[in-house]
Parts: C-alpha cells; structure tokens; sequence
C-alpha cells in the first residue's frame, strides 16, 4: 500500500478522500488555494502546500504546479477527487510519466468514455443500449424511415442545439413532414444551423447510474445502482438506492451491460455508468470515470469503502466480492443557494450545528467562521441516511434535516425538505420532471409559529441587524406555568 | 406593542397582528386575524419561550407544543424563519414603524441600481440602453460558482445605463446597470 | 404501533430514544427539569412538560408527576430511557396500572434480576455458571473446604466490605489460615464487621456482555456480545463488538445461557447479561434490565436498531431473527471530566465540533451554550465508528477523536485516545486493570509543537484571559512562502 | 520578545525558550534548548501560522508540516493545548513575566484556602482541625455528578479550619477548609 500521496482537490472531497487515506495509515499531502488557507482538507492533512490564487486556473487545476508538490514530498500517488483534474487525461499521463500513480483509469479509458460522441459509439460496439435514434440529415425521408424503425413517438432535435431548445416531440407519423420543416426552420433561426437528427422519445425519464470497480488483473465487480432523478438545473439535489423503479431483474440486466462496458475499454478503478430508464429499458447515457459525489449512498448500503477501493486497485490490488446489500440510503446535497431562485447564496458560516444519531453521516468540510467563496462549487455538504428500509430512510432523513443548523448563507435544505415531503417522491413513481411544478402549500400552523416567533424575538429586543452586536440571552428566566396551567385545569 | 406580521412560505401566506401580555407568571400570546368581511378573530395561547445563541434560536411551547426555529435577517430587514428545514419569509413591523411606512407611503419603491451580489463573469447582457423592461425580465446572466445566474428586474422600468459588456469580470458590489421604475 | 409516548429521561438518552420514535411516526412527549429547558431533548420533542427543580428527587425521579403528565398527553406509553426510573419495578408497575404500556420488561422480572443476591439464585437455578465461592462463616474450615473444592488460587472478601477494600488474595492452601484471620480482623477493624466470603480468583477478568431481545410471546434473541473491560472508576469508557476475547464457540455458549436465563424469568424488551470472562470460562455477573449506554456498537453491526425493537415488542410484536454481524464496532464515551484525576469537569460549551464522514455515529445531546450540570451524570457524548475489521475501526476511532472539539469543560478524550493508542488495546489482549498503569509518553514533537503554539498565540496576543473578550482573528495574512521556499530550494 | 515555555503531558516534560523573526515575507520560529551541561542548541522552522475562532484555534504549517491545535486557558493562567484528541499542559511566561516571577520569588506558594470547585454534597470529612496533612492527602470527599471526588492537599500543611461537615450541601467556591502551607 501507499505511504503517502497528495490530493489534488479541496473541500468536501478532498476531505473525504483523506479520512480514508488516515484510516488506512497512509500520510496526506493536501493542496490549498489562497482562499483555502483555513479549510478543513488543509487543517487536519499532514502536510499542506500552497497552489496559487483562489481561481481554479490559477491554483486546483495547475496540474505541473500539483507534480511538482507531489515530487517535492515524495508521494506514491495522486488522488484527483471528482471535478478538477480528475476527468483530465493530459493530467493522468503527466502523472504516470512523473513516475507516480494516478488514482484512477489510464489516460487512454478517459479519453474514449471522456467524450459522450465516442463513449457512445463503444457502448454500440459493446452491445450496451443506447437511446436509438438518427444523426443530422438534411432529408426528411431518411429520418422518418428511421423513425419508424425506432417507433413513435420521437424527438426531433437541432443539432446544434442545446438546453431544451430547438426540440420537437412527434407522437406520430403523420405529424412527422410538418415537425421536421418546422424544427428545421427553428434550428435555421435560432443557431443559424438546419439540421436536425432524431431520438426516441422516452417517456418519464429516470436517471439510474451503475457503480463499477475494475482492476488492472482482469476483474470488475459492481455495486448496484444509485437514483439520480432529482435534479434542478441539471445537478442532483437528492438522490437514492436503491432505486424504486429498478427491478432485480433490470439491475441484472444494468450491471451486466455496465461490466462489460467497463471491461471493452480497459478501465481500472472506480466509475459510474449512467443509464436513462423508461419504461422498463434502459439506455447508455455517459460514463464518468471518477468518483461520484453521490459514492456515499452505495457505500452505506454495501458497508464498502469506496476510496479504499481505489486506492487499493490503483495500488496494484485485485477487485473484492461485494456483500449483499441492505436497506435504503439516501443522499441530500447541501448547497449555498437560494431554495427558490436556486441562486447562489455567499457568506459565512456563522452557525453549524450537525445532525447525529443512528445511520446519519454527514460528509462536509464546512466550520462556524468559513466564509463561503464564490470561485468553487456551491456544495457545502451532503448529508447521507441509511436505514432499514425506504419509508425509514425518508424519516430519518426529515429528522435529520431538521436538526441540522446552517446559519449565514441560504442553503437547499428547503428544496429538498419540499422533495421528501411530497406525494411524488414518496410514491417512488417520479422521473427527472419531479422538481418542476412541486406542490406543497405549508401548514398554516407553520407560518402562525414563524410569525409569532418573529414578532417574540422582536418583542425581546432579539432582532438587531447588526450581527456582531450582542443580543440578550433568555432561556433562564423560567416560566413553570404550563404544567402547574394544565394540572390545577384538570384536578 | 402590537407587531404586524405577514408570513409567507411555499406559495402560502398570512397576516396576522400579535401582542403579548402577562397574566402572572404566564406570557399570553394574543394572535389576531382580520377577516375578508371585516370581522375580528383572536387566538390566545400561552406559551413559555427560550431564546438562546443571541437571540438568533428560539424555542417555543406553545401549550405544551414545541416549536424550535431559528432567525435570520434578510437584506431587506425582514426575516427567513428556519423550522424543521422549512423555510418562512417573515415581514415585521411595530406599531410605530407601521405607521411611519403610512406617512412615507409604500415603502420607498426599487433601488434603481442592480449590483452584482458576488465576484463573478458576465456572460450575456440581454437588454439595452434605453430599452423597457417588464419586472422578472432577465437584464443579464452572471456566471459564478461554476453556475449561469440569470439577473431580472425586480420592477418594470426602463433601462437607463448598462455599465458591463459580456466578457467583464466583476467583484461583489459593483454597478452592473441602472433600471428606472415606471 | 403507539401514536404518543413519553420519555422519562433527559440528555443523550433521551435525544437518541426520540430519534427512533420520529423516525417510526410516534409523537414524543419530552418531561424537564428546571436546569434542562434549553436542552435538545426538549427543543426537538413534539411537546414538552416541567417536571420541577433540577436535583432528579424532585425532577425525573418524580414518577407519579410524570404519569399525571402522560395522562394530561394521552400517551400510549413511557419508554423510560436508562438511569433514573429505568429499573424501578414500583414505577413500572404505576405505569401498568395507569393503563400504560411500560417499554421495558415486567415489574416481576425487574425485580428479580434487580438484586445482586436474588439474581445469582435465579442464575444457579437456571444453570448458568456464576462465580463459585462460598457465603460468609466465622469458621475458617468451612471456607477452606470451599477453597479446595473450588481450587487455588481464591480471594477472601469483607462480607460488609465493598470499593475494593478488606479484599484478600490467597495463592495456596498454606496461606489460607493466616490470610483469614488478617482478612477478618480488617474487616472488623474497616466496617465493624467480622465476616468474611470466598471467591473464586479470577485471572485477567474480562467484563463481556450479552444482548438479549425478548417477546411475551416466548419469542427471544440475542445480539452477540459487547466487550465492556475499559473502566476507571467502574466506569465503562471505551467499549467493543465483537469482544477480542470471545471466539465463536464461547460466543455461542454465551448466548445460549443469556437466553436460558432471559426465558428463565420472564423477560420482556431489551436487556443485558453481564459476564466476567477468564480463561475461556464466563460467569454470571448482574442482569441489566433496560438499554444499555454502549447498545450502540450492537446496532452498527447488527444493523437494527434496538429502540425501535424495544417499542416494537412494547407493542405486542414478535422478536424479529437479526441479521448477520458485519464488521467491528467501538464506542467512547465522553465525559466532562478531568483526563487525568477523572474528577467532574463543570463550565459551558463554548466550542462543539463534532467529526463526520463514514462510519462516525455521533450520539449527543450537547450544543454550544450548553452549561454542564452538576445534577447529572457526566457523559456529554457517545462516539461510535464502525469499520470493515477491528484495525480500521480503531483507525477511525482516532481519527474521528481528532476531529471532535469541545471546548469549555475538560473531557475524557485524552484517557481514551492513550487507550486507542496502547500496545494493550491494539493487541486485543487486555483485561479490566487496563487502565492501571497504562503508559505511553508522548512524542517529543508534539511537546515541541504545543509550546510553539502557546508562545504564538501569545505573541500575536491572542490568549487572554477573559472568555468574553473578542481577539484579533488571522488567517487572512497569508504566507506563500512554504511552496515557494521549498520549490526555489529544489529548484 | 521572548517566551519561556514548559510543557508536559503524558509524564513527560519538556522546557524551551521560543521567539519569532520575520525574514521577508516569511516568520521564522527560533526553538531554544537549554541541555543539562549548559550547552544550548537553537532549532529554526519557517512557520506559516493560522488563527480562528478568535485566537482559540490554531492552525501551524510548520515546514510544510501542518499541526492543527487548539488553545484553552485553563483557572491558573496557563494554556491547555490540544492536539488530535491529546492533551499538553503549557506553562507559558514572556520576558517581563519572568523576570516579575524571578523578584517575586517563587510564585507565591500555595493558597491555604480549599474552595469547593463545583456544587455538591460532603460525603465524608477525613480530617481534623490541628493535624498535620502530606501533599495528595485527602482531606474531605464530595459528591458531585454522581461521583465521589477526593479533595486533596496540594501541599504539606496544619489543617487550621474545617468550615464543613459530612452532608451539608456546598455551592461551587464555598469555602470548605484552610490549610497553612508548611
């Protein structure tokens, strides 16, 4: 095993990483950024090294800067974490050329499954499903021959297109002439670009990911699937395993098409297959050949350690069997950002106060006094459950939830709270559209207690603008009166 | 003192007038709503509270009842209250402050000047100089933290100087552009 | 299932039963002493009631106040928690008799097992083995007759003795007269009392218990064991699961006789059978008829969670089979209290921090603000890790201590990181005198680096000493010279 | 300025005498070790240093190395310093205190007044007014916490005055006996 290695990251991961790092005896050398001076990957590693300027291009992602530090301490390996340098295969063969070991694929996996026009085009030669459809034509018969092939209802999409538009559902053929000169005509207007290429229409949409594991020897296990549906602006808020809409026998079908995936291109390490799932099929999406943020659920339920894991195949060692999975996990992301707009929220923490108790793991690197910085990611936290069973898991985390205290920026704790609450995720019948059109007016109850809470903090003397002032503390002067109030009532 | 209150959370919202009185040892909560029709209803609960961390966490037993939130004060001086990872906006005034927003009118209208709330890229500007905007309207998109943050109007107005170019890299709290309220 | 209960309890306790009743869809009644209203056993309750002035005689040792208070709530049933009213049979049996479901086990076997004697008979008729000895007799031939039949090497204890006082070691038969008439003339001398009994001596004792689970239907479980033999003061401090010490034959004897016990006197809900274990032999030393402070570690790795079971079987429901261990489980306890004198340790959080990540449960009831009472025990927390093997756990243990901060009160955690870290504990090959005599002298480096940091602070004027004084914070001047230097030196 | 620092934990104990220079951009931290034969050898670090939470916590990148601690002062003015769940008693004096401390004389001695530390109740008195008392005797138990705590002396010494007896109740800095130091 190592005996020591640098990682390439900050914050939440970087902090992850090094907890398993520690456990396993080995030393960690930490990077930091000047706005990354006090963070916590920085204060608990055993060494720590300036990169530059809080910009990621002047500091995180300075890959020579990075080996040169890694040099300099003597370090066997370089952990990238997820984002960064971690999907970049210039980096991983610059490492491998240093001398060193990249935790993680070789440059060559990252480069094919890197890129989604190549990464599909190994997944059809792997026999992997993927969502059918034509490329660009300028030919309108060719596309519909195509379609009925596939079947209705389809998608027409402009190929240069992107973000929802220039995209045209067609329920049936004889729609199909007039769609395709009008989404032609849009694709002309809005990107100066007419072609047009076709997808099958897939009806409520999930996005299902497979966690796989690979080594250099041959062998290649996988650990389930996590639910990835709940997304807002196309990033994950909550997401769960496993997923209830997966079957054992679709999750054979799913982990059997993302091992052998893994296995055509070579892959050593940790990745994820992500699979759109509709009505029962399932379609290669993309495959990110790095940790996940959302790793933490999958380990919950396979009591594995997934950092473990790769560090011990990058250093040499042979994939193990997984334990039967147990229970339900799900994971909540944590943001700084407003839980409406989702906007991003800056400041500093000025209160924090995490949740504890049985099957609840907090995964963060923030403290009372960060202030949160607006040159990296919005992921303050996450916040992983894992109980017995689904209806628990939503329970505990409610609970949780509740007890957790971030104070000084504004975070999705609210959104997500919304999510969990509703009818739709309860039911486990919801796709990626969950967000959209939520309903969940709050209990009048509610709103009575925030206002009378308002009103008695100002009532005090509580509510002064100023943080730094001092406010007078109550909590002392006790009013034993509603017991007494409801005894003599009664007696 | 009487406090006005309107709460608002999950498209819901209430208003309510509160005040507290002592009856012996006991702190009365008096919690008012003015009906549609004019009428008059008044709730009364005791309840035994327990301010802690300056006045920034409360908890509440409200006939037994637990509630325990905390306060945060907005920008604009009101209130988000947190319970139970639930979010509430709350609008408060005394009496006092309430009848000086009557003498000033309603409450001053919008800051003609959007400035950048946080370090960050501007990708797009979406408006011109001199062109009418609708309140919502997106006048430009800032890219920070690795996010495409659409800047609206908080009003209808007009959009009288646009200080930044697509491209520009801004720091927090400087004058993007100036949109004069219709 | 219940809709309402009441706990009877306060602090971690009391926090961690509530956890498990919100989680099931239980509303939570909370009861509090005058000292306690700002406690989050009370800020997280549904509802919450004053039961009077913080010593427990006149707070939550009053029964028959918090019975009125259940009724008052229209509770189902009061879940006593452990401490306190947990093993009054009187109390249980008012809760009976109020129409309420006690959540524990009946008033009968509470006071069976409660005492010392009665239990041991209950034991012997049972057939589990107890430590052979004989009752006190003026008559030193009777005791010698004992002795031999037991075997060399016995004690001799004052029969009004007690804390380890008037305790004789008897190594063979030849010493026996002469021992006995010193060990009873110090007896007379210490308590005024003459008498004297015989036991057997038992080498490098180990505290080992087991956890049982029993339903009225004749329904019973067990749990594997704890391993319980890190104590100062009688005091459990570092806790285990599985016990080093207990292979998977003797684990199976053990179960076997908790069970043959737990049915033998009626047993309902959760309870503990505490053994000593010497040489590959166990012996039956007290029943504990309510939770235990260290269920934790069962729960981690048995994945259940023994509160709920306790409500379950409360309810009328059958024992359920537990799934199989997995892994190692540790708990630490910590204490306000001095690391060295073990002496109680009063004052106010003013700093709480705890450790996240995998496999970090952290069970409190603590918060910033928190004033430590001298009303009550002293445990702030509980941390427990669960990890793959005993090794990474105390990896992890280690790491999650160096994480925690708590400023304000003194607290146990440097008595238990010396455990963690000693040859003894690493080993597994330890016995209840662990703490007697346990040396690690700390790494020169460290003493180096925390006369550093004092003169720092002290230079930059930072160490004053009134609490309420606002000190100039750093951090912000930043010093690019460590990579710089280094890179330039190499260079 | 000088710091003059002794630090034990864990039974061992060591003495430094520290003081800090800025060479450019850089602080360099000067550790002193006086050995036994008088002979004394310097050891010099770069350190970049990082206060938080108002001066309580520490954050030293020594060489490279990091040692994240944090500071409690402790009722006799000296420093409690924690690092990774471990424990170190600091000592610390500046120039101008030591050289107070040196015309002082050695400190003062030991206050002969034995204050109970924390509410609780005397479970037993084990000592008598005129005797004589060793260093680490106990001399009275209390109850606290559920706890009984030996109260010992700190020093060689006459009991003078008992103030309590076994049973009563004593509020923390209630005055429980008087032992004249030696």
């Amino acid at each position: 095993m190592f005996r020591r290695i640098l990682i390439a990251n900050r914050g939440e991961i970087a902090l992850r990483v090094q907890r398993t790092a520690k456990e396993m005896g080995i030393e960690v050398v930490a990077v930091f950024s000047e706005a990354d001076r006090n963070s916590l990957h920085v204060r608990f590693a055993d060494r720590a090294y300036l990169l530059g300027p809080p910009p990621p291009a002047e500091s995180y992602l300075r890959g020579e800067r990075i080996l040169e530090i890694a040099q300099i301490c003597e370090v066997d390996a370089i952990h990238p974490g997820f984002g960064f340098l971690s999907e970049n295969a210039g980096f991983a063969q610059a490492v491998r050329e240093a001398g060193l070991v990249f935790v993680g694929p070789p440059p060559e996996a990252i480069s094919r499954m890197g890129d989604k026009i190549s990464s599909r085009r190994v997944a059809l030669e792997a026999g992997v499903p993927v969502i059918p459809g034509a490329d660009a034509d300028l030919e309108p018969r060719t596309l519909l021959a195509k379609a009925r092939e596939i079947g209705f209802p389809v998608l027409l999409k402009a190929a240069a297109g992107g973000g929802g538009k220039g995209i045209k559902l067609v329920r049936e053929e004889g729609e199909f002439e007039e769609a395709f000169r009008f989404a032609a005509a849009e694709a002309e207007g809005a990107f100066g670009d007419g072609r047009v290429y076709l997808e099958k229409f897939l009806d409520k949409p999930r996005h299902v990911e497979i966690q796989v594991m690979a080594d250099r020897h041959g062998g290649c296990v996988t650990y389930g699937e996590r639910e990835c549906s709940v997304q807002r602006r196309h990033q994950k808020l909550v997401e769960e395993s496993p997923s209830p809409a997966v079957d054992p026998a679709l999750r054979a079908r799913m982990e059997e098409a993302a091992k052998r995936l893994t296995l055509a291109v070579g892959y050593e390490g940790a990745g994820t297959i992500e699979f759109m799932v509709s009505q029962g099929e399932f379609y290669f999406l993309e495959m990110n050949t790095r940790l996940q943020v959302e790793h933490a659920i999958t380990e919950e339920r396979f009591g594995v350690d997934l950092v473990a894991e790769q560090l011990r195949i990058a250093a040499g060692e042979t994939v193990r069997e997984p334990w039967e999975p147990r229970g339900h996990s799900i994971e909540v992301r944590i943001n700084a950002e407003d839980p409406v707009t989702f906007f991003p929220s800056l400041g500093t923490i000025e209160r924090l106060s995490s949740p504890g108790g049985r099957g609840v793991r907090f995964d963060s690197a923030i403290f009372r006094g960060l202030e949160v910085s607006p040159y990296y990611d919005s992921m303050l936290a996450k916040l992983i459950v894992w109980a017995e069973d689904r209806e628990r898991a939503i329970q505990r985390m409610l609970r949780a939830l509740a007890e957790l205290r971030i104070a000084g920026v504004q975070t999705s704790v609210p959104a997500a709270v919304h999510v969990l609450h509703s009818e739709e995720f309860r039911s486990g019948d919801y796709d990626t559209s969950i967000l959209e059109g939520l309903e969940r007016p709050q209990e009048v109850q509610v709103l009575e207690v925030a206002g009378l809470a308002a009103a008695y903090a100002k009532y005090r003397g509580a509510l002064i603008e100023d943080k730094q002032e001092t406010v007078a503390t109550g909590g002392t002067g006790l009013s034993p009166w509603v017991l007494r109030g409801r005894m003599e009532g009664r007696g | 003192m009487r406090y006005f209150v309107k709460v608002e959370a999950d498209g819901r919202r209430i208003e309510r007038e509160i005040f507290f009185e002592k009856e012996g040892d006991v702190l009365m909560a008096h919690l008012v709503r003015h009906d549609e029709d004019g009428t008059e209803e008044v709730e009364v609960y005791p309840i035994d509270p327990c301010l802690l961390e300056k006045g920034r966490s409360l908890h509440l037993l409200v006939d037994g009842r637990g509630f325990d939130v905390y306060l945060q004060p907005t920008s604009k001086g009101n209130l988000d209250v947190h319970y139970k990872g639930d979010l509430c906006h709350v609008e408060i005034l005394d009496e006092r402050e309430k009848i000086a927003q009557r003498v000033q009118g309603k409450g001053g209208g919008t800051d003609p000047e959007i400035r950048a709330s946080m370090p960050g890229v501007v990708v797009a500007v979406e408006v011109q100089e001199g062109q009418q905007v609708q309140k919502g309207q997106t006048l430009l998109v800032l890219e920070a933290m690795k996010m495409q943050n659409p800047i609206q109007a908080e009003a209808d107005g007009l959009v009288e100087q646009i200080q930044v170019k697509a491209g520009d890299t801004v720091t927090g709290g400087d004058l993007l552009l100036r949109v004069v309220p219709a």
